[in-house]
């Protein structure tokens, strides 16, 4: 008979990731059996604790770093161990503001305005499934840039995906839109997994392998038909440029974004671009590197379209989501040029670019939650007018996430703008540097407006006030805001850091 | 005859998808074209398999109908819940996030 | 010098964020507290500073009270400090400005959107600021406080400002953000031409001998990259319009630090990086730069002339003195340089003087247009007299500071760009025509509705603006005292960039 | 050179009254004019001893110098504050300090009632300070901040009375057009600096005769530029008819005596230069020529009294700036004439103000007459300062104006011709309109009404008035005895060979003397033995309604200078505001505009972002496909 040889699985390394499944599944099962009343903050606690363990098992694991694990389906590396920790520190913060249940319907299932929907909220139900949702689209997260297999990489990308199609929708406020920019996400997200699929065929097609090993392997050796590979590698970055939002695939975010209850677009803003430009970089840096002068110039191309076309309609928007939906955009172009700089430094900066972004647009996202009225939050940019009266905390904040995504010196912004365009100009490609330079500029202009709007405005008295609904919130503001000043103030311990461990193992 | 044909009928039926779910409006059949794009790609894989002579190319089929199923799942709750609230499962009545 | 290794740059950056620190801790309602302990803090640092120039050693060319320590060792940045002369110079005026704007500014705050607080930590910030940008031989560590202090200025523009402070602060703002983003374009270059050509660094010093490796066509880019930014901050024709709008809606505080300071940093960034970095592209472009400084120095003056404005007129003054100080610079002749020094320095007190006197007019007929005052004179006559000394100063009237510096830079011009310093010396006619008609608009004539009984300077506003005076006139007979600090720097800028001071013709003739 | 640590008190003193005056301000009310005037008293002796000491030493060692400080030292550029009194600037010093005394006397009484009267005396010790410097400055930079010095005294003075609008243009107008001279001045340094390498007047001096012509006729046409700012010459003399908006006195003593002859210092000063360009020297005496028949012009048009002074002060500078425009044969003539200019004009001047006290300030001439019996001491004085400035023998101005007359038509060729003609021409018409002026004061019958009360001025008034009148009359013969003055000077200039006389002195004074005796003539005709009106008759010739508009001096620099100026203010005030700011707005516009109008992309149709992505990746493989091929 076939001798069968049991695959060999290093539980250790995959154990941050089989750690936050198992506590998604505990989640369920609280979700089947406890009491209504005690879910909530059971969940909550769960969830926490889950990451906050995964992190320290991350932490454990550090030193065993670049090795392969789970049959070569999974590499284990610097690179990797950083991208893996900056998603569950993004991920612990963004969960507190899960917690806060002004932006959850009370049971999905319920119609708008119906009468069901009205007793529901009188009985003050809560949906807490958005926990064990939230772990699972984290597992999936974390599986992803570490992923060196096709079909590793596919599933997590549908195993983050997902959950993330049905927290869209569950906002508690105007859940016509929410529920719509569930389906929208729902519908352009398979769309695109269908091209990363065929993508995934074609590499197949032309590696006869479906690890990155296989394909950099067959890269160099050009064995295989060229146009599989095109086709392959255009098809792959379809699903990868969707999931990071770049143009011409951003058109979903913008919508999502602002329909989806705020928690989770920061959730989602932050921990997914981390997670989609993690296995970007590996499967560039690891698998395409050789045949760059195939796919850089295109790849430049979409970078420069993004960052020009994020800044200029970020300009235009009215509504402080879409604003910052827009700004992520452009933020996603500036990422692009980490992965086209091919080089070391590219991915140091690249990390770093990515974790500090993450911490800011979480904190970004959480502000906007507090700004309310009888009809929940208030995203219109100009009831946002006069903020630094009513509470200028508050107000300091956001600004300070603003002037960060700017890249405003002594925030965190400017560190990795500097980095990431150096690393992309050492690449040699001056039109990144300059385009770059330039829609900062343009970017400037609309983050200053919100600036002179909190600050240089009167308040227009319309029953819009800042709520701190719980410490939870207000540790997560709290939290970004500092991170974002000290690592533009003293970035030195971190930098160092990301550039002793950040590699990839080929 | 030629194996390539089945690359060529998948590219297509990949292609009708695509079309599929640019010009259809009832959001369950923009799904189910979508599905035919999944397939599609299934179908590639399984044919690259046989080209290379490696089972790997079927593996992943057999993922991939998992994940579908999968998507199924989130997919149908997510546009039976929008027909309940909107009576209409029509793709493009659902814009009310634009610009 | 044992005060040498005291840090004492460190220290005076510190005092105004500790000064900021016991504001946080002060009462919202006390507010005579809060102005007591912001004039404290910066008369300290002022007291630092001199303490400074009394242990700077005149003879030596290089860099003094040199510190560093690692920041972001990754990238090569070092927090490193150090000043030549010029420095020293700079720096002594903004310390010296900054306590005299509190004093002048004392109810600046009250007509602002926040507490007097907020106005002076901004103040203080901003004095660390204006420290750190003269004292920095790194470059990023320069870039970051270029950049970084804009926004205590742009919070004073708009926060405490008046008319259309919010639009004129935005406009400074994304000036100077422009022109800082494609300077930081440039320091990008430079970080990787540095990496690629050995070690990579910041160190001002180390990256001077850069350009040697550059091509011609990527150091005129990076040059480009630092000069926009300085000829936006400077502001040199025609990147000036945010100057008028932002000095109009600015306390007259406020426009003094911005003025007699922060433009400063424009001028004194073209000597310490342009020059000094890429001497090569500074020649090629100097004929260009030259002719828009001459443009500056008429266009100011002209528009100066027509201004209704009082505020937008003393910003147009400073349009076409900052034409000079960037022709001196980049006249190349030792005059030329140690004139446009000399007259970054005195440039602050006259501006401060006008600025200040211009306030008090101001804040007591509640218009700053020129048409509403007239005959202050027989009113007011020492604030009239006080507007017009500094006016005097302002034109470069001999026996004050700033007629040596001007008439230094265009000499030092003459010597090699005879044509522009001529088309310059023209100025000093129209200059005569922008400070003596609004001197006989409002000062003059019989005394005008509105005008009869405004109060003439009380003690805080005489105590504010009698040093500006005494500084003014002294400097103007005795001026050896800076000009010592500043030669030995501005002959080694001279010398590093491989020129000298042209010979007189006669001497070639023989 | 000797150095001496005196000079510096002869500023110090002056420069002491102004400021303590001015610093402590209405608390010296009591007693400012008195100190003030001691100071420059005191001035003027140190002054006097100056000259003893200088008398004392051999002609070489005469100038001496004082170093005070380094004032500028940057590279090759070094300038120090030092003065150097030699013979020429002992004669300035003297005449400064010492009419200026005499007119600080005067103004004690003159501006008795007015309240600012301390504040006057502070701006007349500011100006002998500056002007002080002017003449003691050893370089030209020295000079230039006397220069400007003065400069900025007498735009306080004009403007003393500045809150009459009219008073206060023209303080303005009188600054602004002396500017334009002083830029002259700071071209002329640097052409110095650039080609000698020194602006000190030793400096220049040494080199003079190295440097190219060229470069010395830059320099001189440039001194000549700011000469002729300062000393009101054609073309801009326009500034000091307005002038005298400012008290008398103040006419008197800068307007006249002093600090308009600035230009006539200068230039002899810089006798090395224009001798070793002689273009720039023509040049010189053209200007002088054309002003002092354009001063005498409009002199004879003025009803004005102080006007008709300030023409006739502009045509003597304009005679001294011809002498000094003769070479080494006329620089000693053209300071004789400047001295007893200084004399018998601020005499006049004086007289003027005297007039105007006695008649409530009134001006206009027409509105005089017969003042003779009411202030017989001003009449006499006058009279006597009339005398010289005419030319009659034996008063100070025959000889020094003789000897222009001479020197000019001894230049040779056409050039002494026309020069000497212009200048014998000038002297009649002198003649003609300063007998006007005395005719219509005080000979011809009274034309003032009843509520004027003419009477005579305080001793304090009349007692300069007579001093200077002494002088008026005495030093003209005294300068010119035995060529006094013109030995005093002669180390200081070149030598120079003797001309061929065109005509003999004895001649030139008979024919000078004619012209007077002419000019009188026609003057007594007009105005003594026919009835003049009180008011200026409209119906006169051409000329006289020209002339008395300064020959259109204001209206063609308004046409030339002053309109296009403005035009071009405006024009450039609009092209800021709408071009470059516009240009800028434009930009934030446009991003605005390509903001949202990419912003309509968004159709909110999940059907056309899926579109989008088609394209997306259509795109993408071509691109892809395309570098591969």
């Amino acid at each position: 008979m076939i001798d069968f040889v049991s695959p060999t699985l290093e539980y250790a390394l995959l154990a941050p990731m089989l750690i936050v499944l198992a506590g998604a599944l505990i989640g369920v099962l609280i979700e089947a059996f406890a009491p209504r009343s005690a879910r909530a903050s059971s969940q909550l606690f769960i969830t926490l604790a889950t990451l906050a363990i995964s992190l320290a098992s991350l932490i454990r694991v550090r030193n065993s770093a670049s090795t392969t694990a789970a049959m070569e389906s999974v590499t284990f590396d610097g690179a990797g161990m950083l991208l893996q920790a900056s998603i569950l520190v993004i991920s612990i913060i963004a969960v507190l503001l899960l917690a806060d249940q002004e932006n959850f319907t009370a049971l999905a299932s319920t119609l708008p305005g119906s009468d069901e929907e009205r007793t529901s909220l009188q009985k003050d139900l809560r949906v807490t499934e958005i926990y064990p949702l939230t772990l699972f689209a984290v597992a999936g997260m974390l599986l992803f840039p570490l992923a060196t297999d096709l079909i590793t990489l596919f599933v997590a990308l549908e195993m983050l995906s997902l959950p993330l199609y049905l927290l869209a929708g569950l906002s508690r406020r105007r859940r016509l839109m929410s529920q719509e920019a569930a389906l929208k996400y729902f519908l352009l997200g398979a769309f695109s997994s269908a091209f990363f699929l065929m993508g995934v065929a074609y590499l197949y097609g032309y590696s006869a392998s479906t690890t990155f090993a296989g394909i950099h392997a067959a890269v160099i050796g050009s064995t295989g038909n060229d146009i599989y590979l095109l086709l392959g590698i255009a098809f792959l970055s379809i699903g990868l440029l969707f999931k990071v939002g770049a143009v011409p695939f951003h058109a979903w975010s913008p919508d999502v974004y602002q329909g989806a209850p705020t928690a989770v677009t920061a959730f989602m803003a932050a921990a997914t671009k981390v997670a989609a430009f993690g296995a970007m970089l590996r499967i560039f840096y690891v698998s395409f590197a050789e045949a760059y002068w195939q796919w850089r110039p295109a790849l430049i191309a979409i970078a420069l379209i993004t960052m020009v076309f994020g800044s200029l309609v970020a300009i235009a928007q009215r509504d402080v989501k879409r604003m910052l939906a827009y700004s992520s955009i452009a933020h996603a172009g500036f990422l692009l040029s980490g992965v086209i700089a091919l080089n070391k430094t590219g991915l140091d900066a690249s990390i770093f670019y990515l974790f500090a972004y993450g911490v800011a647009t979480v904190g970004a996202f959480g502000v906007v939650t507090l700004v309310r009225d009888s009809a929940g939050e208030v995203t219109d940019l100009n009831r946002w007018s006069g903020l630094g009266k009513r509470s200028p905390w508050v107000a300091t904040a956001f600004a300070g996430f603003l002037l960060a995504f700017a890249g405003i010196p002594l925030t965190s912004g400017f560190i990795g703008k500097f980095s990431i365009f150096s690393a992309a100009y050492e690449s040699g490609s001056t039109a990144i540097l300059i385009t770059g330079v330039l829609s900062s500029a343009i970017a400037a202009f609309f983050y200053i407006r919100v600036i002179v709007l909190m600050f240089f405005k009167d308040p227009v008295e319309d029953g819009t006030s800042v709520v701190i609904p719980s410490i939870y919130t207000q540790i997560t503001i709290v939290v970004s805001a500092v991170v974002t000043f000290a690592l533009g103030i003293y970035p030195t311990p971190l930098i160092d850091f990301i550039q002793s461990t950040a590699s990839f193992l080929r | 005859m030629n194996i390539d044909n089945y690359l060529y009928l998948s590219a297509l039926l990949f292609t009708i998808g695509a079309v599929g779910v640019v010009v259809r409006r009832n959001a369950i059949v923009v799904f189910m074209c979508v599905e035919l794009m999944l397939n599609a790609a299934n179908l590639t894989l399984v044919t690259f398999s046989r080209i290379n002579g490696t089972l790997d190319g079927q593996v992943v089929a057999f993922f991939t109908m998992v994940v579908a199923a999968c998507e199924v799942v989130v997919g149908l709750a997510i546009i039976v819940t929008i027909y309940r609230s909107r009576r209409s499962a029509s793709i493009d009545d659902a814009s009310l996030l634009k610009r | 010098m044992n005060l040498a290794n005291m840090n004492l740059l460190t220290l005076s950056m510190l005092l105004p964020l500790l000064g900021t620190v016991a504001l946080a801790f002060t009462p919202k309602t006390s507010v005579l507290l809060t102005k007591q302990i912001a004039l404290a803090t910066t008369v300290l640092v002022a007291v630092v500073g001199i303490l400074m120039a009394i242990n700077f050693d005149f003879k030596s060319p290089g860099f003094q009270f040199v510190e560093s320590r690692p920041w972001v060792p990754a990238f090569g940045i070092n927090y490193a400090l150090g000043i030549d002369g010029i420095a020293l110079v700079l720096i002594l005026m903004s310390v010296l400005l900054t306590p005299i704007v509190v004093i002048a500014g004392w109810n600046e705050s009250e007509g602002g959107r926040w507490s007097a607080k907020t106005f002076y930590s901004l103040i203080l910030v901003l004095e660390t600021m204006m420290i750190g940008v003269f004292a920095s031989t790194d470059v990023f560590l320069f870039y970051v406080f270029f950049e970084a202090m804009l926004v205590p200025v742009y919070f004073l523009i708009g926060g405490f400002g008046s008319g259309e402070r919010a639009a004129a602060a935005v406009k400074f703002l994304l000036y100077s953000l422009f022109g800082g983003l494609l300077m930081l374009a440039s320091i990008i270059g430079i970080f990787v031409m540095s990496t690629r050509y050995g070690n990579r660094t910041f160190d001002i010093t180390t990256l001077a001998g850069l350009h040697t490796v550059l091509t011609p066509m990527m150091e005129n880019f990076l040059f480009l990259g630092f000069f926009i930014a300085f000829a936006i901050k400077a502001p040199l024709w025609p990147m000036h319009t945010w100057l008028p709008d932002a000095a109009k809606s600015a306390t007259p505080g406020t426009s003094v630090l911005l003025l007699g300071v922060l433009d400063k940093v424009g001028t004194f960034g073209m000597i310490r990086y342009c020059l000094t970095l890429f001497p090569e592209a500074s020649k090629t472009f100097t004929p260009l730069i030259i002719t828009l400084a001459v443009i500056s120095i008429l266009y100011g003056a002209f528009l100066a002339i027509g201004a209704k404005d009082i505020k937008r007129l003393i910003a147009y003054t400073s349009i076409s003195h900052f034409g000079f100080i960037t022709m001196g610079i980049f006249a190349m002749t030792t005059q030329g340089l140690s004139g446009a020094t000399l007259y970054m320095f005195n440039h602050g007190f006259s501006t401060a003087a006008l600025f200040l006197v211009a306030g008090f007019m101001i804040s007591r007929r509640n218009s700053s247009t020129i048409a509403d005052f007239g005959g202050l004179q027989r009113v007011t006559p020492i604030m009239a007299w006080s507007f017009f000394i500094a006016g005097m100063s302002s034109l470069a009237l001999p026996g004050l500071s700033s007629f040596v510096s001007e008439f230094l830079v265009l000499v030092g011009t003459f010597t090699r760009y005879p044509v522009a310093a001529v088309i310059a010396t023209f100025g000093i006619v129209l200059a005569a025509l922008y400070i003596l008609i609004p001197v006989q608009r409002a000062l003059h004539g019989p005394t005008t509705p509105g005008n009869e009984n405004l109060t003439d300077l009380n003690l805080r506003e005489k105590v504010a603006i009698a040093p500006v005076i005494a500084i003014i006139v002294v400097l103007g007979f005795y001026p050896s005292p800076i000009l010592n600090i500043i030669n030995p720097a501005a002959t080694t800028v001279i010398s590093q960039q491989g020129f000298t001071d042209p010979a007189p013709t006669i001497s070639e003739g023989k | 050179m000797v150095t001496n640590s005196g000079l510096v008190y002869l500023i110090a003193l002056p420069l002491f009254g102004a400021l303590s005056l001015l610093l402590l301000g209405r608390r010296a009310d009591k007693w400012g004019h008195l100190l003030a005037t001691a100071l420059s008293a005191g001035s003027f002796a140190v002054g006097l001893f100056q000259l003893s000491e200088m008398l004392g030493r051999a002609t070489e060692s005469r100038p001496v110098t004082q170093k005070l400080f380094t004032w500028i030292s940057v590279g090759s550029f070094n300038v120090d504050a030092s003065l150097l009194l030699d013979q020429l600037s002992i004669c300035f010093v003297l005449l400064i300090t010492g009419v200026g005394t005499l007119i600080h006397i005067y103004s004690i009484s003159y501006m008795s009632d007015d309240p600012d009267r301390r504040r006057f005396f502070a701006f007349l010790n500011l100006f002998i300070a500056a002007m002080l410097l002017l003449v003691l400055g050893d370089s030209y930079l020295n000079l230039y901040v006397g220069w400007e010095g003065v400069g900025l005294a007498s735009y306080l003075l004009i403007g003393f009375w500045n809150q009459k609008a009219a008073y206060a243009t023209a303080s303005k107008k009188a600054f602004i057009m002396n500017r334009i001279g002083d830029m002259g001045l700071s071209f002329a340094i640097m052409i110095a600096f650039a080609s000698l390498g020194t602006v000190s007047f030793s400096g220049v001096k040494e080199n003079a005769h190295s440097a190219s012509e060229a470069t010395m006729t830059a320099i001189g046409i440039m001194l000549l530029v700011a000469a002729v700012g300062k000393s009101a010459q054609f073309p801009l003399q326009a500034w000091l008819g307005d002038a005298m908006a400012g008290p008398t006195p103040v006419s008197a003593l800068i307007h006249a005596a002093t600090m308009v002859t600035a230009g006539v210092y200068l230039i002899v000063r810089s006798n090395f230069v224009f001798d070793a360009a002689p273009t720039a020297q023509l040049l010189v005496a053209i200007i002088g020529a054309i002003t002092l028949m354009f001063g005498a012009l409009v002199g004879t048009a003025k009803d004005d009294i102080k006007k008709a002074l300030a023409a006739s002060t502009m045509s003597q500078i304009g005679y001294m700036i011809l002498g000094a425009g003769l070479g080494p044969a006329g620089y000693a003539f053209a300071i004789m004439h400047l001295l007893t200019h200084g004399f018998f004009k601020a005499g006049m001047f004086l007289g003027a103000g005297s007039v105007m006290h006695g008649m409530n300030d009134e001006v206009n001439m027409r509105k005089y007459g017969a003042l003779r019996k009411f202030m017989p001491i001003t009449f006499i004085t006058f009279g006597l300062g009339y005398l010289a400035i005419i030319g009659v023998p034996p008063f100070a101005g025959f000889y020094s104006k003789d000897m222009l007359i001479e020197t000019a038509l001894n230049a040779g060729g056409v050039k002494g011709i026309l020069l000497g003609g212009t200048a014998l021409l000038g002297a009649g018409i002198t003649a003609f309109y300063m007998t006007r002026v005395m005719i219509l004061t005080f000979t011809s019958p009274k034309r003032w009404d009843d509520n004027q009360h003419p009477h005579e001025s305080p001793i304090l008034m009349w007692a300069p008035m007579a001093i200077l009148a002494i002088g008026s009359v005495s030093s003209g013969f005294l300068l010119s005895r035995g060529d006094a003055l013109k030995h005093w000077l002669e180390p200081l200039f070149e030598e120079h060979g003797e001309h061929t006389e065109l005509l003999p002195p004895i001649v030139v004074s008979g024919l000078a003397l004619t012209m007077v005796a002419i000019g009188v003539a026609l003057a007594v005709v007009k105005y003594q033995l026919s009835e003049v009106e009180a008011v200026a008759p409209e119906n006169v010739t051409e000329f006289t309604q020209i002339a008395r508009r300064d020959l259109l001096q204001d209206e063609i620099n308004e046409a030339l200078f002053m309109r296009p100026g403005q035009v071009l203010t405006s024009v450039l005030v609009k092209f800021d505001e709408s071009v470059i700011d516009g240009a800028v707005r434009g930009i934030g516009q446009i991003a605005m505009g390509s903001g949202s109008s990419l912003r309509r992309t968004q159709t909110g149709f999940v059907r056309s972002y899926a579109m989008l992505i088609l394209i997306g990746a259509a795109a993408l493989i071509a691109a892809i496909w395309v570098v591969t091929l």
